[in-house]
């Protein structure tokens, strides 16, 4: 019922992106469809959570005569599903109500508008299939609608190569989903999901399965070493749509590693969570490590993206792990942390996404080099950035923290592991967590310090302008959700209990029902977090010392220049930049991640002209993974070239060559 | 009538750490003095200094903004609220399930954020060296302090302060190796978490030498009586909880008579002041490294709580 | 019924002959190219009365399931490519790039092309087939060397050799093959007739047969453009006019790959004959490896889409060569996809070009600023032929790589990564072609968007929701091919 | 009399052979022209002699043709051609005389090899025949692809047509064999008059890739 009632959300999208392109003229243009996917998206939204609360559903699933013509199109509608789809639709609602103020600053909607709706609808479909042919077309019609969102402002510099890598990329990705997919289905085409669960595939196959679902999805989710083409593509997109690409799209990536990995792969092994929670640590580690050294501020959100998608696959693979050992509970803890953080990362980091857009529209800024003070010109964005900072670097009492918390609480089961591997390369992991979750903090110190603190650093930041209402109130929204689900997790957890019952096989105890909305994942005695009492109690106490203050001690208060240990009035450019904080981490991590080389010249005293410091940074990765790759296909290419320039004579000595070779085989095979 | 209880004590530790915090700070103080030969300022020092700057008034900067003026309640607030859920004289504390060890150090971390974020807020340079250094630093610390936890819970099989407490004073632990590592690291941790030496030196002003001090150089007034309190609740805490952990001795559980908890007040004096003690003496025999020898120190506590939970695995194997 | 089909066959073959010679004698530009509009909408009217209406088949011409489908394909793209060349030389004889007189000419040819293909298709004699192949040939290279520049000579005088050769080769097979056939059946016409052949197949000499299908793969193959005998292809797309491109490359490869598929039937008919698959599969996986790399050195923008051509008749064939009712079934639809998509992005290839007076491609910059219609078109183009949904050639892409990874996965993984590096080399032709700043003329193009537009709303409808009749009919021709 | 009679095709057709290699061997213009009549005029006799055992009256059109078009008038164009555009009357050769005859023995001993399993149920043309066809093919394409000039090449070309008219008129009965031939012809006559309108002498069968850079319209 639900499942009807989203396949004509979809349909209501497309219409609506199909009618965008004879609209985009109109004055009103970005109203009109923002609006209108706004609705659609809302009563989806409203859908998908009510089959999500309505517990242990049966899978709803249905079948269109589209697609695969011996096959149709089949769609399903379960747990999993609903959950994904609360997170899509929750990110495109916001997106839509944002791109109604944002819209109207976009210098060419022509390019926005007809792909937007069709983006939606891709994602949402992606979500609801459940047959190979289905999914697969859906997600490559994502990824090219995507595509041509970031190839929407194709004139400023790097977008094009952007657009191209990342259409490359998720070509590949879906190469990779292609061949898992031909194994999953066999030579006889079994391409529907009921099918494979059915017959789930042997073990070896299962290994071959799941390692292309990680290069496949992996690619688009922005697992390290696949991850490249993010941080340039999520930003080159209008902001609205970085805030989907970041904090959706690559929950749809999650989404298909958990739809194959837990679903149709059936029992999985051990070493597969392993693989998975290591690959996981590496990225969150390398996302952030990134992040910092990034002075772009889309940039940094996009890094932050690899990051916090590393966390979730480090729950994912903690999840494998207890099922592989039968452990169910633990699978159920593990897992309900990872679509937590889901949720969660989707929220904060398209609220963070927003903001960099509203520093985008006062400023035309997106190099943090330029900004600073921006607090003063616009207080309402620079207030939802700083809860969304405060969220994405796991601070309680925000949601941030609760699922990172619950990713440690699911490390400290793992001393129950049989494995010995298991059991030493957990703790490493969590000490990766933990240390990617510190340098968040730092890094986002940095994004909004260096951004809306201190002292503007150029004209544009000094006469950055507030936004519109639009924009402002969706960042309150997501705020305010940031917030609820930091101090009332419990209903969020129980929430996600169906979709860990049908892929973990069983659930966390129930957390609505404890006093004072306590959560606890195991037990009791082991460990318990309450956000909602610590907000309550920092906020008696903070409001008791005020009072106290103030009523007792003095109230009064002098503005004066900074004291700064005496200097006079010393310009915006003594202060702390985005480069001069991350150098300390720069030095402790920069020279072996980066190659970091820093060249200081400083003149000789006396000399007045200015001193110079040049960072070089390395992508090694990049240098290992892509570069060769590229030579060699340059290489080949040229090689190949030659043959367009030969003689008619070669060309005829080729066809004669073929002919005699043909003639010798026939002669050995008779 | 228990829970009614169980709140007094709750209410009583609040009170008791904000109380204690300064004196302790002041013990430290007079102890180096002494080992350094000096007078050294009298132990209620401390209190003396923050009531004189919650009276003065405070002088703000031009380009200060809310979050200048909002951090130092915040901070004291959280601060506060996370010493207030360590078990200091007594377990079984009402609030103590609303957040495990790893909950503290994250509210620890908060505070550390907000701090950070004042010290970008005015736009000097100073400000910003502090930040970037304590972000540093913090970023290092926390990896160490999680192996430390991971030591603790795989021990005790649970990251409840009170109930590791409760183990470790119930069963016989007896005296394991992998728990000194432990402890070792967790007073690195203390150590650099707190400003002290020989990460940072909450006594000098020299401006390159100094990352807390340097962060809050802006502050005056009642903001910085604010702060400077918080530094104080911080170290009690970080001394709190390994005297908590590693020397659980005399802590009263909930449901004991008044007189129990007496003692335990009274047990708690002790160790404080055995704990200031010994971190006097250890400031005055080492000198303050280069921040850039931070990281060392800071990869050893890691290190340390790493073979910690390693050496844990291999003697609850065997 | 049946008579009335022959009728129509007839008229198939009719129209295309009488009008050629009437073109011929027509001076006007403005009716010849309109009149011939018409005679291709009439042929295609024709041919498509044949899904219902079909004669028995006789001892020179026949009727199918296999052709049916090839022969409506054919006429239609044929009757399309009419519409766009009437706007495209109109714009040629502005230009003065060719003379009336020459006009006349290339109207006549046209339509002797048009001839030439449907008796190819509907001959059920392999002799008569190979002579109107060999008239199909010869009328493309007056056609490719109409502009008379060297490289356009150059380009029809390189067609005309190897194709010449290919046809001798062609010719030797199709000798053999009627002498196995003529000891079996008899001698005469029965022993060169489809419907004979593939009955009869069994019974003939395994050893002959294979001597001639490799004669008839490498004469006829040279046709379809594989790898190494492709060498005539990208130039002849590149030097004739941008019609004469598109039949090229949306007809005259299909037929040629047709005659293939025919004599492939035949020989996977005997058992003692050795199995076609794996050479035909090994020439269209060197194909689509080969052509793809050329992608990328590519400067001149007919010459891209032929080697794109190349690339896709090695899929198809490779396709056919692995066999079985999926691969097939997607090689199949992949040949009626791509000479529509190939077609459509002819149609605005070129008109780019005459817009932008240039074929090479680093001169031409932004189009989906300049000119939108023409530059999203070729987006939409490039996307189909690359295979991204929704367009059709996804469905078929899908079907060969997951087929083929379940048999042999490392045949699937070379195919995939091959398809990856074309497509690489297109998107970054595409990156400078439709975006960016604009540069060069922009003139505005009076183009036809009709044909464009029809051909990728086809190829988009059956991406998206085959009719099951349809479905049907290619699963039935699947299982006929084996 | 009826081996009588295969014996003698037989012989025209190994006689085909030997002058292909003649062909081959020829390194004067004018020679290889005359050679090439040779070639033809054999041609047109095995035809006729197919004709005749086979009492298919219609091949001896196809017989005229051959000695018609390519034993007389070819020949003369192409001597005009030669006189005309002023083609060096010495051939240059790719690689030695030498190598390319014994490349040519190679081919035919491939062309028996292939031959070889071909059962006597293929009829009167049996294996040799085809095998002899098979080797004029060949050699002929030895010939284009071993020879500089347009108009060798050319010959070259219709040396491998005389071998499957040969191949053609050899098997029995079959149809379409003078409709075959006289498209043959037709595109033959295309390729000289080509040679002969285009100019053609060596101009595009330089190996100068700088030269056909402009043709190919490949100038980056």
């Amino acid at each position: 019922m639900a499942l009807t009632g989203l396949l004509w959300c979809v349909g209501a999208l497309l219409a609506i992106s199909a009618a965008a392109i004879p609209a985009a003229r109109l004055r009103s243009a970005s109203l009109l469809v923002y609006g209108a996917t706004l609705l659609v998206c809302a009563s989806a939204l409203g859908l998908a959570i009510a089959s999500l609360l309505a517990g242990g559903m049966q899978p709803d699933s249905l079948t269109l005569p589209v697609g695969l013509p011996w096959l149709g199109a089949h769609f399903r509608l379960d747990a999993l599903a609903a959950f994904f789809l609360v997170v899509v639709n929750l990110g495109a609602a916001s997106a839509s109500v944002y791109g109604i103020g944002y819209g109207r600053h976009e210098e060419a909607p022509g390019r926005v508008l007809p792909f937007f709706p069709a983006f939606l609808a891709g994602m949402n479909l992606v979500v609801l299939a459940d047959d190979a042919f289905t999914f697969l077309f859906t997600w490559e019609f994502m990824s090219l609608t995507s595509w041509a969102l970031v190839m929407a402002h194709h004139r400023r510099a790097g977008n094009a190569a952007a657009g191209y890598l990342y259409l490359i990329m998720a070509s590949f990705g879906t190469l990779a989903l292609l061949l898992a997919f031909g194994l999953l289905a066999g030579p006889a085409g079994g391409y529907a999901f009921q099918a494979i669960r059915a017959a789930p595939p042997v073990a070896g196959v299962a290994a071959g399965v799941l390692v292309l679902t990680l290069i496949g999805a992996g690619s688009k989710a922005g697992l390290v070493p696949l991850h490249v083409w993010l941080p340039l593509a999520h930003p080159a997109a209008p902001s609205h749509v970085s805030a989907l690409m970041s904090g959706v799209m690559t929950k749809v990536a999650v989404y298909g590693v958990v739809r194959i990995v837990f679903d149709l792969l059936g029992v999985p092994t051990w070493w597969a969570g392993a693989l998975v929670a290591l690959l996981g640590g590496v990225t969150a580690v390398m996302g952030v490590l990134h992040a910092l050294m990034e002075h772009d501020l889309k940039r940094l959100l996009a890094y932050h993206t690899v990051e916090n998608i590393g966390i979730i696959f480090i729950g994912l693979g903690l999840a494998l792990a207890f099922g592989a050992n039968g452990m169910r509970a633990a699978a159920a803890l593990a897992l309900t942390a990872a679509l937590f953080h889901v949720f969660n990362h989707s929220v904060f980091k398209s609220l963070l996404f927003f903001g960099s857009g509203a520093v985008l529209t006062a400023t035309g800024e997106r190099d943090m080099e330029q900004l600073g003070g921006l607090i003063h010109r616009m207080p309402r964005t620079a207030f939802a950035f700083l809860v969304g900072s405060a969220a994405i670097s796991a601070l309680p009492p925000f949601n941030g923290f609760v699922s990172e918390w619950l990713t440690f609480q699911a490390i400290l089961v793992s001393p129950a592991l049989p494995q010995w591997l298991l059991k030493f390369l957990v703790p490493a992991i969590g000490a990766l967590l933990a240390l990617s979750a510190a340098l968040a903090a730092a890094c986002f110190v940095k994004a909004f310090g260096v951004t809306f603190l201190g002292r503007p650093r150029s004209e544009a930041a000094r006469n950055a302008r507030e936004v519109d209402r639009w924009s402002l109130a969706t960042m309150f929204i997501l705020a305010a959700l940031c917030l609820v689900a930091g101090i009332l997790p419990g209903y969020f957890i129980d929430a996600l209990a169906p979709v860990t019952h049908s892929l973990a096989g069983s659930r966390m105890p129930p957390q609505g029902a404890l006093d004072w909305l306590t959560i606890v994942p195991v037990a009791q005695s082991r460990s318990s977090y309450n956000g909602l009492l610590l907000f309550l109690l920092i906020a008696f106490a903070a409001g008791l010392g005020a009072e106290a203050i103030h009523r007792w001690a003095s109230g009064a208060l002098r503005r004066s220049a900074a004291w700064d240990c005496g200097f006079p009035d010393a310009s915006p450019a003594t202060q702390y930049t985005a480069g001069s904080f991350s150098q300390p981490i720069r030095r402790v991590f920069g020279s072996v991640v980066f190659r970091a080389r820093e060249e200081v010249r400083i003149p000789p005293p006396g000399d007045l002209q200015p001193a110079h410091m040049h960072v070089r940074l390395r992508d090694v990765l990049w240098d290992v993974f892509y570069a060769p790759l590229t030579g060699v296909v340059g290489y080949v290419a040229d090689r190949f070239n030659k043959v367009q320039f030969l003689s008619i004579r070669a060309y005829l000595t080729l066809v004669f060559g073929a002919l005699v070779a043909l003639l010798m085989v026939l002669a050995v095979w008779q | 009538m228990a829970v009614a209880l169980d709140l007094l004590v709750q209410i009583a530790q609040m009170v008791l750490v904000l109380a204690l915090a300064p004196l302790f700070a002041g013990y430290v103080r007079k102890v180096k003095a002494h080992l350094l030969r000096r007078q050294g300022p009298p132990l209620v020092q401390p209190y003396r200094e923050v009531l004189r700057l919650l009276r003065k008034d405070v002088v703000l900067a031009d380009s200060a903004s809310w979050v200048f003026r909002v951090s130092p309640y915040l901070v004291f607030a959280t601060t506060w609220v996370a010493a207030a859920l360590v078990p200091t004289f007594a377990t079984g504390l009402v609030f103590s399930y609303a957040a495990d060890v790893i909950a503290i150090v994250a509210l620890l971390g908060s505070a550390r954020f907000m701090l950070a974020l004042a010290g970008l807020d005015v736009g000097t340079s100073f400000g910003g060296i502090g930040s970037s250094r304590e972000m540093l630093i913090a970023s290092l610390a926390e990896p160490a302090m999680l192996m430390v936890v991971f030591t603790l819970s795989l021990l005790a099989g649970s990251t409840q302060l009170s109930s590791i407490a409760a183990f470790m004073q119930a069963s016989d632990v007896g005296l394991r190796f992998s728990l000194a590592l432990a402890l070792i690291g967790l007073i690195m941790v203390a150590i650099a978490e707190n400003a002290r030496i020989p990460i940072d030196n909450p006594a000098t002003h020299l401006e390159l030498t100094m990352v807390h001090e340097a962060m809050i150089l802006e502050y005056s007034g009642r903001h910085l009586a604010l702060i400077e309190a918080a530094a104080f609740l911080k170290l009690l805490l970080y001394v709190s909880v390994i005297a908590c952990v590693f020397f659980p001795w005399g802590i009263a559980t909930s449901g004991q008579g008044l007189v129990a908890y007496v003692a335990a007040v009274g047990v708690y004096l002790l160790k404080l002041a055995a704990g200031g003690f010994l971190l006097a003496a250890f400031e005055t025999a080492i000198a303050k490294m280069r921040v850039f020898r931070v990281p060392d120190f800071l990869g050893a506590a890691l290190m340390l709580g790493f073979l910690a939970t390693l050496l844990l695995f291999v003697t609850m194997a065997g | 019924m049946s008579d009335a089909g022959s009728v129509f066959v007839g008229a198939v073959l009719l129209i295309p002959a009488a009008s050629a010679a009437l073109l011929a004698a027509l001076p006007d530009d403005r009716v010849t190219a309109r009149l011939n509009a018409l005679a291709s909408f009439l042929t295609f009217v024709a041919a498509s009365v044949l899904f219902f209406e079909r004669p028995p088949p006789g001892h020179y011409l026949i009727v199918d399931d296999l052709n049916v489908v090839f022969i409506v394909l054919s006429t239609f793209v044929g009757f399309t490519t009419s519409m766009f060349s009437g706007s495209y030389i109109a714009h040629e004889l502005e230009t003065g790039r060719l003379t009336p007189l020459y006009l006349r000419f290339y109207h006549a040819m046209y339509q002797i092309l048009m001839f030439g293909m449907n008796l190819a298709l509907l001959s059920n004699n392999i002799g008569l087939m190979w002579v109107a192949i060999e008239l199909a040939t010869l009328t493309t290279v007056l056609m490719v060397g109409i502009y008379r520049t060297p490289a356009a000579l150059e380009a029809a005088w390189k067609y005309f050799l190897l194709g010449s050769v290919g046809i001798a080769l062609a010719l030797f097979g199709t000798i053999l093959v009627y002498l196995a056939a003529h000891s079996v059946v008899g001698e005469g016409l029965d022993a060169m007739a489809w419907n004979v052949l593939v009955r009869r197949a069994p019974e003939f000499d395994p050893a002959l047969l294979n001597l001639a299908f490799l004669f008839l793969l490498l004469g006829y193959g040279t046709k379809v453009g594989l790898v190494p005998l492709h060498a005539w292809l990208p130039d002849a797309h590149a030097e004739g006019p941008t019609p004469i491109s598109a039949v090229l490359s949306g007809l005259l490869l299909n037929v040629a790959l047709f005659a293939v598929l025919r004599f492939k039937s035949v020989l996977s008919a005997n058992p003692g004959a050795f199995a076609p698959g794996p050479l035909m599969v090994s020439l269209g996986l060197l194909s689509v490896i080969f052509a793809s790399f050329m992608l990328y050195r590519r400067h001149d923008i007919k010459r891209m889409f032929g080697y794109s051509s190349i690339e896709h008749m090695g899929i198809i064939t490779f396709a056919f060569g692995m066999g079985g009712p999926l691969a097939n079934f997607a090689g199949l639809l992949h040949m009626t996809l791509h000479s529509l998509t190939k077609s459509a992005i002819f149609f605005c290839v070129g008109h780019i070009a005459q817009a932008k007076g240039t074929q090479h491609m680093p001169d031409i910059r932004g189009l989906t600023v300049s000119h939108p219609v023409l530059g999203w078109g070729l987006v939409l183009g490039v996307a189909a032929i690359a295979g991204l949904p929704p367009m059709g050639l996804f469905m078929t892409e899908f079907l060969i790589v997951t087929t083929t990874f379940a048999r042999h996965p490392l045949l699937a993984i070379a195919l995939g990564l091959g398809l990856l590096t074309g497509f690489g080399a297109l998107l970054l032709r595409l990156n400078g072609l439709a975006f960016g700043d604009p540069h060069g003329s922009g003139a505005p193009a009076r183009a036809s968007f009709v044909p464009v537009y029809a051909h990728f709303g086809l190829v988009l409808a059956a991406g998206v929701w085959l009719p099951p009749a349809l479905t049907e009919w290619f699963q039935h021709v699947a299982s006929l091919l084996r | 009399m009826d081996r009588l009679a295969l014996d003698v095709a037989h012989l025209f057709a190994g006689g085909l052979v030997l002058v292909s290699f003649m062909l081959l061997y020829q390194d004067r213009m004018t020679g290889l022209v005359n050679n090439f009549a040779l070639h033809a005029l054999v041609v047109s006799l095995a035809v006729a002699w197919q004709a005749h055992i086979q009492h298919a009256p219609h091949l001896y059109i196809t017989a005229a043709i051959a000695l018609g078009v390519k034993a007389i008038v070819i020949p003369l164009a192409l001597h005009r051609i030669i006189v005309q555009l002023g083609i060096h009357r010495t051939i240059e050769t790719v690689v030695g005389i030498g190598q390319t005859m014994l490349a040519g023995i190679g081919l035919v001993a491939l062309s028996i090899i292939v031959m070889l399993p071909i059962t006597a149920k293929a009829g009167t043309l049996a294996q040799q025949d085809l095998a002899f066809a098979l080797s004029v093919l060949l050699l002929g394409l030895l010939m284009m692809i071993s020879r500089r000039n347009a108009v060798s090449q050319v010959i070259g070309f219709m040396s491998i047509e005389n071998g499957l008219i040969l191949a053609a008129t050899g098997a029995k009965g079959m149809p379409l064999v003078v409709e075959i031939s006289v498209a043959f012809s037709i595109l033959i006559a295309l390729i000289v008059i080509g040679v002969f309108l285009f100019r053609i002498r060596e101009r595009f069968d330089t190996v100068d890739i700088h030269a056909l850079h402009e043709y190919r319209g490949e100038q980056p």
